[in-house]
Formats: C-alpha cells, structure tokens, sequence
C-alpha cells in the first residue's frame, strides 16, 4: 500500500513534467506536421533562464518562471518565422536534420555560457522538505509540482475548449484545408501555438529543474521521453499526452522501484507494443 | 544518342568511381601515421554505405541505425572474445546477426510510416542498448566488452600497432561492399526502391511487393552495418555501449547527409569529411565543434539539400 | 460467360458514414465502361475498394471469376488489374522511360532483381520506350516527371498503367486537367486499346463519356443509382436530376 | 679528401648532437574527456596537470623539456581512447601516457601501453583490475575498493548496523558495492536491501523510496560525481530520508569538493570515506589551495581530480628527473614502483612496488558547514590503505 502510494505520487509528479513540456509538441507536430527534435531546447532555455535568474540575480521563483515562459515564446516565434516556417511541407529527413542541427548548436552554446556541469538549483524553502497531506506526508516541491501542473493543464484544457483562439486550433488540427477556406489565417495560428507550446516547454524545464537537472545535455537525454509522450499519446491532441504522460511516468517509477534490474527495458518494449497496437498512438488518427 | 543508351550509360562503370579507392590507397603510402584514424574513416564510410541503401535509396527516415552496428559489433567481440579469434568467420556471423535482427525489427518496424517510424527506430536501438546493458555477464554491460584476442588474418597477417593490417582489411571488405552496393543499386531491385521513395502509393498500385522489398533491403542495409561495428569491434578490440548509442545513429546520418544522399557515394565523401574535420577541429575547440556541425546542418537543409556531391552536381552542371 | 471483374455486394463504411453501399457491378471482357456521379459519389472510393488500397467492409471482388477480395494489391495487379490516378501519383523524381520501365520490369517479374545485368533489361526498356512513343511523349523521355507541364504528366500516368499490361484497367478521370489540345491523344491512345482488355473509366467530361462508353454506370452517394447504355443514361430523368441537371462538368 | 672526411665526420657529430638534444624533450600523452556530458570532469583532471607544471616547470633538469599532447576521448568511449593512445604511440611517439577519467578507457589503452612498452599513469580510472591488465601501468589515483572497504568496516563499528546499498550499474559502482557489502558484513553489519541503478538516470527518487521503505540505519550509495550525485542528494532530502533518521554515506563521489556548495544543506551530515577533502588542514593542501584559488578563481574548489592529477604529474616529474629526460620504459616502471610522495595535498601516498596500485590515507569525513560553506571535513584516518581487492585476489 505505501509503495503503490508513492509511486502513484512520485508517477505523477512525473507526469506532470513531462506533460507540460510535451503538449507542445503534440499540438505543433499535429498542426504543422512538423517533426520538431529540437522541442526539448525550449525546455532546456526555459530551465536555464530560471534557474540563472534565480542564482544570479536573486529572482523570485514565480517571477523567474514567467519570464522564462515569455523569452522562451518570444524567442521561439522569431526561430518559427524566420526558419521553421521554411521547411513547413519539407520532407520528413530535412526537419529531422535541421531540428538536430538546432540542438548541437543550442547544446554548444549554453555549454559555452554557463559549462557543462548542472545547474545548482535553490528552490524557495517553502518548497523543501515534507508536507503533511494527512494520510502521510509527501515531499513539498513534488506536491507543489502537481498542484501546479494539474491548475496549468486545467488552463489550457480551458483555453482551448472555450477561447476563440482554441476553438480555431481546434479546427486547424482537424481539417487544416477545411479551416482556411473559412479564413482562419492559419499562418499566424501555427505562430501562436508554436510560441504557445514552447512557452510551455520553457515553463515545464523551468519547474522540474530540480527533477530533470539543468545541463546541457537536457535536449538530447530527455528527448526520448518527450517524443515517446507524443508517439505515444497521438498527434495534434491534448488529451492523449496526458494519458501517455501519465503512463510513463507511472510506469517509469513503478518499474524503478519494483524490478530495477530491467531499467528502462520495460519502458522501450511497452512502448513498441503499443505503437505496433495503434501506430498513430492512443488519441491519434490513423 | 537513342534515350535507351543515354539511360544504359547512366548505370555503367564510370572512371571517376575509381577515385575513392586510388586515394584509400594513397592514404596508406603517404599518410602512415594515421591510418587507425584511416581505418576509423573507412568503417565509417561503410556504415555510411549501409544507412544510404535504406535512407537515401528506399527513403526510410530512420534514427535507429546504429541498432545493427551494434549489433554486429557485439556479435563479432562476443566471438572473439568467447568462441575464437579468426577474423573472417566473426566478420560473417556479425553479418547474419545483424541481418537477423533486421528482418526481426523491420517487420515491426516498417508497418508504420513517419513520427511512429521514427520513434520505433529509436526505441528497438534502446531496447537493444538496455539488453546489452544488461546482460553484463556477456556483453561486458556498462563497461564495455574487453578480452578479445583476434588472431592473424589467414593467420598470417597480425594486427599491428600501427594499424597497417587493420586498414587493409577494412578497405578490402569495403571494397567488396560497395561491390556488391554498387551492384545492387543499379539493380531493377534497387530502381524500385527509388520507386518506393518516390511514390509509394503507385509502387503498390504497379504490383510491387513494397513491404517485402524494404523489408530485404532493410535486412541488407543492417547486415552490412554489423559488418561495419564488426570491423570496429576487431580493429579495437574493444566493444562499448556507445555503438547502440542515439548519438551514434544521429552522427551517421549527418555523415551520409553531408555528402549527399541516395548517391552511394555520398558516404565516401560525407564520412571522410566529417572524420577527418572532428580529428582537427575536435582538437582545437571541441564544444564548438558541435556548434559548427549544428549551424552546417541548418545550412545544409536551408540551401543545399544535395550535399556535397549535390553542390558539386549543381556547380558541373552550369 | 466469366466477367473480367465483378463485385458483389460491395460495402465501405467509416465510423457512421456509409461510401459505398451494396454495390453490384460486372465489367465483361472488352467492356468500355463508364462510371459518373456528382462530387463525392464514391468513384474513386469504389476503385480504391476494387484495387485493394482500402479494404471494404463487406462483399467480394471477382477478377475473372477469381475471388481478389482478400488479396493484397500487388498481388491484384500482377493478376491484370491496372488503375492511374485522380491526382498524379507518380515518381517525381524520376525521368519518364524509367517511371514507365518500373511498371514494365514489374509487369516482367524482375522488379525484385538484385542482379541482371543491364542487357538483360534493354527488353524492358525498349517496352517501355514503345510506350512513349503510343503516347507521344517519347520526346521527353529523359525528362525528371516533375520538370513536365501537368497535362504531359496525366499521360505519363497512363503509360505506366498500361505498362503493367492489365486485362482490366480502371481510369479515374484521364482527362483531368488536361488542356483541350491534348484530349485527342488520350482519347485516341484509349480508343486504340487491345479489345480484350475491359476498361472502367471514371470521368466528368461528358463529351469524353458518350464518345468512349458502350455501358454507363451512374454513382450517387455510394449506392448504383442506375446502369445502362449511353442513351437509356442520357434520357434517364433521375440522372438528370442528380447528376446532369448539377452541371455539366466538361 | 681528408677534409671530406673530416666534414662528413662533423656533420655527424652535429647530427648526434642535434638528437641527443632534442631527445630531452619529453613527449607526455594525456588521454582525457574535453568535451561531452562529463566534460566538466576533464577540466578539473586538466587543471591538475596544469597547476603542477606551472608550478614545477623550473624544477626540471636543465635542457630537459615537457611536452604534453592532449588528445580527447569524449567520455567513456573505450575505442576512441584506443584510437587516441594509438595514435599518440605512433604518430606523436610520446614516451609517456596520462589520465584518464573512466575505467573502460583505461583498460581500452592497457594493451597499448604493452604493446609499445610506454609507461601509463593513470589519474583517476578507479576499477581495481586496471594495474594488472598491462606491466607499463602504474596508478596514483584510488581503487573504489581503497574507500567502500574500509567505509563498510568504519561504518558497522560505528552504530551502523542496517544499510540498504544503492549503486550506478557500472563497473565502479559494482566494485564499490562488492567492496562495502563485504567490510560491512565481515564486521557484522546487515544489509536489508539492494539496488543497482541505470547509467544514465533522470530521477533517483523512487531508488530513494525503496531505501526508506526498508528503514535501514543508512544507504549506503555510489553514483558518477556531477549531476548525478546532485540528483541523488536532492531524492534523499525531498523524502525526508534524513528526518526518519537514515544517514546517508558512500565514498568521496558523492559529496566532491568542486560540487558540494551546490547541493544544499541537505548534504549536511553525508559521511564519505576519500583520499581527498579540500577541506582538509595538512599545510601541503593549504598551499595547494591558495595556489588553486589563486589560478582559478577565488570561488573555485578543486575536486580528488585536480589532486590525483597534480599528483600524478608529480610522478611522471619524478621520472624525468631521475632519467635526466632520457625515458626508458622498464627503468621509469622501476622508478615509480615504491615511489613515496609526502607532501601531497592528500597527505602521504605512494605507488605499491607489487602491485603498482596506490597506497594512501583514506579520511572518513562528514560534511560541515566551515565558514558558511559546505565542506568534507575528515575526522578519521585510515593510514596508508592499500587495495584490499588485491589483497584478497592476490596475482596467480
């Protein structure tokens, strides 16, 4: 019982990270069809700036994570209009080339300005220790993680359900052909939901700095995990990364702390035997 | 010239295919100290070779490659280091065990198109990564697979500290590789994968057994990249995770696609480059080696979608 | 007498929408064939059904009196099923002789050849040169298919689908897209086809129809609205109704 | 003719003279990670080499010079250290080999050092096998089992009597296990439970849960220095591991100086066993850190690597000046087996003449804050530890 409890808690907290840093990338891969390696370099600026505004310049932690969600969607926009936006309707290769090409150089040019180590993240002392939940006590900044990523979540479910801007994506993923012949300019709606999704990105690097350690290996070690939450929820969805975030992470704690001699062997086979079960994953359209 | 002969003379044998070779072997004569460096670049080459025929001809977008390497290379030490030293029965077994492992993966593999492709490329090269982790008693788990002792080809040549022997032997089992590559894609076998890169749709609607054709060339293409970690294995003597790694499959296909896909040469040109240009530039800053490779590739995709065999084209042409 | 192709009850549904419903429809032997219906009849759905790119929900496929309905497709064409296409599917990159020798060398049983050597294909190309040559593009036999104007490419569509030599060939609209200068040289390869071979030909270019077709089937939201000669068709009031009274499409 | 002679005659002298001088610089390969994830850990093995030859550079014998060629093997890629000692054998003809960071390079680069008769020192590779794999290898690093043995005696002598291991899947870590497990149960500690973790691991908290769930006294823990270490340091906190009363010890990777202000006051009472603390008292280390400081940056803690480094070039400094830059193969081996170093910011070490594996104090230290910040502070001494795998696997 206390350990289903705790990996049901350590699972989610998990989850939520690799939530919040993939739905981005759902939503552009299923909009632009764009194959976006490189998604995990937001998260990574996103971590960076927060945790450098945090260490250098004594930055509140709330505020350090707005900032870092608005440089990380601004500057993800200008990345979007000057060079993304070429290759939109490129091949599969080129996309994967070029995404690549982004991270070597993002990977060289934070290792030039901060080294290689990883960041030493000090998170307020509200946020270390113990919380009582009353059935036992939890680890704070975990629980504050779910907190935050179920209110983040919650937003944007809303966001997209209710706004006119949702609504439009909405549209935009389902039929894109369909949406501009009744004048959604999707050009500036794949603009929006790319600064939207790297913000996020940059948001969840940001928060789980303490889980997912700030270096500049971030882009690449993590990739898999991002692009398995994709692949495996379904293109261009919001519910179906959730549930394989939640999947992952259930299973990624439960398997390391049951049968830790497998590693991550359980993960990678699960995650072929349900892409050969459903291919375009569990939300998405064949 | 009838259009017939002009399209015959396009699949013969041209003098300038014999440029790689007379420098391969010029390397040897003039540049002596550096042939395990030599021996490095012609692997390389040959992987290279392997990820084209299914990359660059079939149009399989594939980040998994370094599977079969791998899975040659350890089949290769595993023999080596277990069973027997002969060189050329290693080099052969490597062979079928990664063909093996390709057919096995690509019937799972090739059913799906795109991001899944992709994704299920990635996760049978971790999966075989983590079984190799695993399997310490074996393969040597995390520190890697010592203690191989591989004797004198035809017991007569042994592998020297210079590398002198190693290179010969890589170049000569390149040599027959591209034979047999060169071969294969002027083949009609080889013209239909173009058919099957290009328009896959019409491929089936023309009758082309298309899931059995990538499925052949995908166990070709891995029986070839486990020759190639084969050769790594016994030149090194020295078997570590890093051949199933991601990086390794990445740096592959960036090789290939600087020199150019779906030429055959490419792989000549783009890992002789890319080898050579690491060693000395490595040297020199190596964090910004990465950073360089990385502006290339965006530059690459941006305006010279050929690479560099396609420049070259582009610039003979006008 | 055997039809070269027959469907028998043919069904297509996705999720609750229903493409093609009950479908019975017999091709014999040297038929000239038509299919019409207004936009999104089912047409093309039906030859999709028919060459095995999606499968049907239920009913069979004969082909000659064999049933095809579970084979794969490649395995359909080999038997003496060829289609072209609405929109172009052709292989871009590639120059018009060998576009049209890939569906030679298939139709010749080396498509999977590792080996022959290049003597040994010159029959298949000079096959499929001679192609080139029925279709007046022999010109631009060297040419990549994507340097080709559209109209010049609908031929390289047909030449590949007779390449393949079928005994039943569907054709989801030829014409499409061709400027008027061209139509005669479809028309013409069309009308010179061996009179063995059944043809289906799917079209909105009515001209094209009722110079073309002995039979004509008339398609309406996935079910046969009615099946008859080109002048039970034209007199036909229902047709007139949903399908010429639309517009005339030519 | 007699003058034809007598000019070739001098020209040959010339020649002779020309080799023999030039043949006093002193070729030093050193095989290290530059780059890569771990390139952090390269830098400070560098700066050990650094420092000491700044320092000492003056010290050599007149007309002897050092030159030393670097070459990167980017991280624990065995085949490409091979490659680089290969090539600097055959291609640079350096007379001596140095580094690297992990074992499976080092045990890569052994036959080479065999093969070319080139003596190899290694400052850092820890795996207690490494000194026996090539006659030409000698160590002035650690073995894992120098600190996780004596770690595991110490710990059950002292109120420790329940310990839950967990450890990186890799040689180091499996070696580091073996080695504790067997000085804790042979002193009559029980170990309550065990695991090995991947190598490449984002999250150690449920490793850490499973610890705390079977309320050991103490987890016993070894995982890669840098952010490894960080991480398992935070999972051990956040789930108040250290509030149910459950230490946290290992050898010195997990609480490195040049890491330790990083982590937090959670690391507040992590014992570790180590030849190293840069917080240690010996007048040699405080002179060591001034100059450390004084080349590096003020904020800037040296790591065991910059010492074993340092150290390191001490020996191959040694050699040379013993040989007058003449380096001989067989003479520098006899040279450095039984070689004492006093004076090293460590303290005492030396190279075991049997065995060629070092012999040094390992310090059982806790970290403490020392004027505001964290430090290994040591507060016993193991003197003169030799490798107890060798030991007990004595050479057939």
């Amino acid at each position: 019982m206390e350990a289903l409890i705790s990996i049901l808690f350590h699972g989610l907290a998990y989850a939520m990270i690799l939530y919040i840093v993939s739905v981005g990338l759902s939503v552009t891969m299923g909009l632009m069809g764009f194959v976006n390696l490189a998604h995990g370099v937001f998260a990574m600026a996103g971590g960076y700036v927060t945790v450098r505004l945090m260490n250098a310049y004594a930055v509140p932690f709330g505020l350090a994570l707005l900032v870092a969600f608005v440089a990380v969607a601004l500057l993800s926009v200008v990345l979007e209009r000057t060079l993304y936006a070429r290759l939109y309707g490129a091949g599969e290769l080129e996309q994967v080339l070029f995404t690549i090409g982004l991270i070597f150089m993002s990977v060289a040019i934070v290792r030039y300005l901060w080294g290689p180590s990883p960041q030493p993240v000090h998170l307020p002392a509200v946020l270390s220790g113990q919380i009582d939940l009353g059935i036992r006590s939890f680890p704070t900044y975990r629980t504050f993680l779910i907190v935050v990523g179920l209110l983040l979540i919650a937003l944007l479910w809303l966001g997209v359900e209710r706004t006119n801007f949702g609504a439009q994506l909405r549209a935009a993923v389902d039929n894109r052909r369909m949406a501009e012949s009744i004048g959604i300019d999707t050009r500036r709606l794949f603009s929006l939901a790319f600064a939207l999704g790297s913000g996020l990105a940059a948001l969840g690097g940001g928060l789980g700095a303490d889980i997912l350690a700030i270096y500049p290996g971030y882009a690449t070690e993590y990739l898999v995990y991002f692009l398995m939450v994709v692949a495996i929820g379904g293109l261009g969805s919001l519910r179906g990364p959730f549930v394989a975030a939640l999947l992952l992470g259930f299973g990624d704690t439960a398997c390391k702390y049951l049968v830790p001699e497998l590693g991550a062997f359980f993960v990678f086979a699960a995650m072929i035997g349900l892409l050969l079960w459903r291919p375009a994953g569990l939300f998405g359209r064949a | 010239m009838h259009p017939i002969d002009t399209l015959l003379a396009r699949h013969r044998f041209r003098a300038i295919e014999l440029l790689p070779w007379l420098i391969a072997v010029a390397v040897y004569f003039v540049f002596g100290d550096y042939l395990p460096l030599g021996s490095q670049i012609l692997i390389m080459i040959l992987f290279a070779l392997s990820l084209d025929l299914v990359l660059g001809y079939a149009g399989i977008v594939t980040l998994g490659h370094s599977a079969f390497f791998g899975v040659g290379a350890y089949a290769a030490g595993i023999y080596a280091a277990h069973v027997s030293g002969e060189p050329l029965s290693g080099l052969v077994l490597a062979a079928c065990a990664a063909a093996v492992v390709g057919w096995l993966s690509g019937l799972v593999v090739l059913r799906t198109t795109g991001l899944t492709l992709l994704m299920l490329t990635l996760a049978v090269t971790a999966l075989l990564a983590e079984a190799a982790n695993k399997a310490g008693f074996i393969t040597g788990g995390a520190d890697g697979l010592q203690g191989m002792d591989i004797r004198p080809i035809f017991g007569l040549f042994r592998f020297d500290l210079f590398g002198r022997t190693a290179y010969l032997y890589c170049l000569a089992v390149l040599f027959l590789a591209w034979l047999f590559a060169r071969r294969l894609v002027h083949s009609s076998f080889g013209r239909s994968l173009i058919g099957i890169r290009e328009n896959t749709a019409r491929m089936h609607a023309i009758g082309s057994p298309v899931r059995r054709r990538l499925l052949t060339i995908y166990t070709i293409s891995a029986a070839l990249a486990g020759v190639a970690g084969a050769l790594l294995a016994q030149t090194t003597q020295f078997v570590g995770l890093t051949v199933l790694g991601f990086q390794r499959s990445g740096e592959i296909v960036i090789m290939l696609v600087f020199g150019g896909i779906g030429r055959l040469y490419g792989a000549f040109v783009g890992a002789g480059i890319y080898m050579i240009a690491q060693d000395q530039l490595a040297k020199l800053e190596p964090a910004f080696w990465y950073f360089w490779i990385g502006l290339l590739l965006v530059l690459l995709v941006m305006f010279a979608r050929g690479g560099v065999l396609g420049l070259i084209d582009r610039i003979l042409r006008r | 007498m055997t039809a070269a192709l027959e469907t028998i009850g043919l069904h297509k549904r996705f999720g609750a929408l229903i493409v093609a419903n009950d479908i019975h429809f017999r091709l014999d032997a040297g038929a000239r064939h038509a299919l019409i219906g207004p936009n999104g009849a089912g047409k093309t759905t039906l030859v999709n059904l028919i060459t095995g790119r999606i499968p049907p929900s239920a009913g069979r496929i004969l082909l000659g009196g064999d049933d095809i309905t579970a084979l794969p497709q490649a395995v359909r064409v080999r038997r003496g099923l060829g289609r072209t296409f609405q929109i172009n599917t052709l292989f871009r990159g590639l120059s018009v002789l060998e576009n049209v020798c890939l569906a030679v060398g298939e139709h010749h049983g080396i498509g999977g050849d590792m080996l022959r050597s290049l003597a040994a294909r010159r029959a298949v190309l000079e096959g499929g040169y001679a192609l080139l040559e029925r279709l007046r593009i022999a010109d631009d036999a060297l040419t990549p298919v994507r340097e080709l104007p559209y109209g010049r490419q609908r031929l390289v569509e047909i030449a590949i689908a007779l390449g393949l030599r079928p005994t039943v060939l569907l054709l989801d609209e030829p014409a499409a897209g061709v400027p008027s200068t061209e139509i005669a040289i479809i028309l013409d390869v069309i009308e010179q086809l061996p009179d063995d071979i059944a043809v289906l030909i799917i079209e909105h270019d009515m001209e094209l129809v009722f110079r073309f077709a002995r039979r004509i089937t008339v398609l309406v939201q996935g079910s046969v609205l009615i099946e008859g000669t080109p002048a039970e068709i034209a007199a036909d009031a229902r047709v007139r109704e949903v399908y010429l009274g639309e517009g005339h499409h030519g | 003719m007699g003058f034809r002679a007598s000019a070739v005659g001098a020209v040959c002298i010339a020649i002779c003279f020309v080799t023999a001088a030039s043949a006093q610089t002193v070729k030093l390969g050193v095989i290290n990670t530059y780059s890569g994830p771990s390139a952090n850990l390269g830098e400070q093995l560098d700066r050990g080499i650094r420092l000491y030859v700044k320092q000492h550079e003056k010290d050599l014998p007149p007309g002897v010079k050092l030159e030393i060629i670097r070459r990167d093997d980017t991280g624990p890629n065995p085949e490409v250290a091979k490659r680089m000692a290969q090539e600097l054998v055959t291609r640079d003809h350096v007379q001596l080999l140095a580094g690297p960071i992990y074992s499976p390079n080092a045990l890569a680069i052994a036959p080479i050092a065999t093969e070319a008769k080139v003596p190899f020192i290694i400052m850092n590779a820890g795996t207690a096998v490494i000194t026996t794999k090539s006659p030409y290898i000698a160590r002035v690093s650690f073995t894992m089992w120098q600190s996780s043995y004596p770690l595991g005696v110490w710990a059950a002598k002292n109120g420790i009597k329940k310990v839950f291991t967990a450890v990186t899947d890799f040689a180091p870590g499996i070696d580091s296990e073996a080695a504790f497990i067997k000085g804790f149960t042979e002193a009559g500690g029980q170990i309550v439970g065990s695991v090995r973790m991947p190598v490449n691991n984002a999250d150690y908290v449920p490793f850490m849960q499973r610890a705390k769930d079977t309320t050991p006294d103490a987890v016993y823990s070894f995982v890669p220095a840098g952010k490894d270490a960080v991480a398992i340091m935070k999972a051990f906190g956040d789930l108040g591991l250290k509030q149910a009363g459950i230490k946290l010890i290992g050898p010195g990777d997990l609480t490195t100086d040049e890491e330790l202000p990083g982590m937090g006051d959670v690391a507040l009472g992590v014992v570790t066993a180590h030849h190293y603390s840069a917080a240690a008292t010996r007048p040699a280390n405080q002179a060591f850190i001034k100059a450390y400081k004084a080349e590096f940056g003020t904020n800037e803690e040296p790591s065991f690597l910059v010492v074993d480094a340092y150290d390191g070039m001490a020996a191959i400094f040694h050699v040379i000046a013993a040989q007058q830059g003449h380096i001989d193969p067989d003479k520098t081996l006899e040279l450095l087996k039984g070689w004492r170093n006093e004076d090293s910011p460590r303290g005492p070490f030396m190279i075991d003449p049997a065995t060629r594996d070092v012999v040094q104090n390992e310090y059982v230290r806790r970290v403490e804050k020392v004027n505001g910040q964290l430090a290994n502070v040591e507060f016993e001494t193991l003197p003169m530890v030799k490798d107890p795998w060798k030991e007990m696997n004595p050479p057939k």
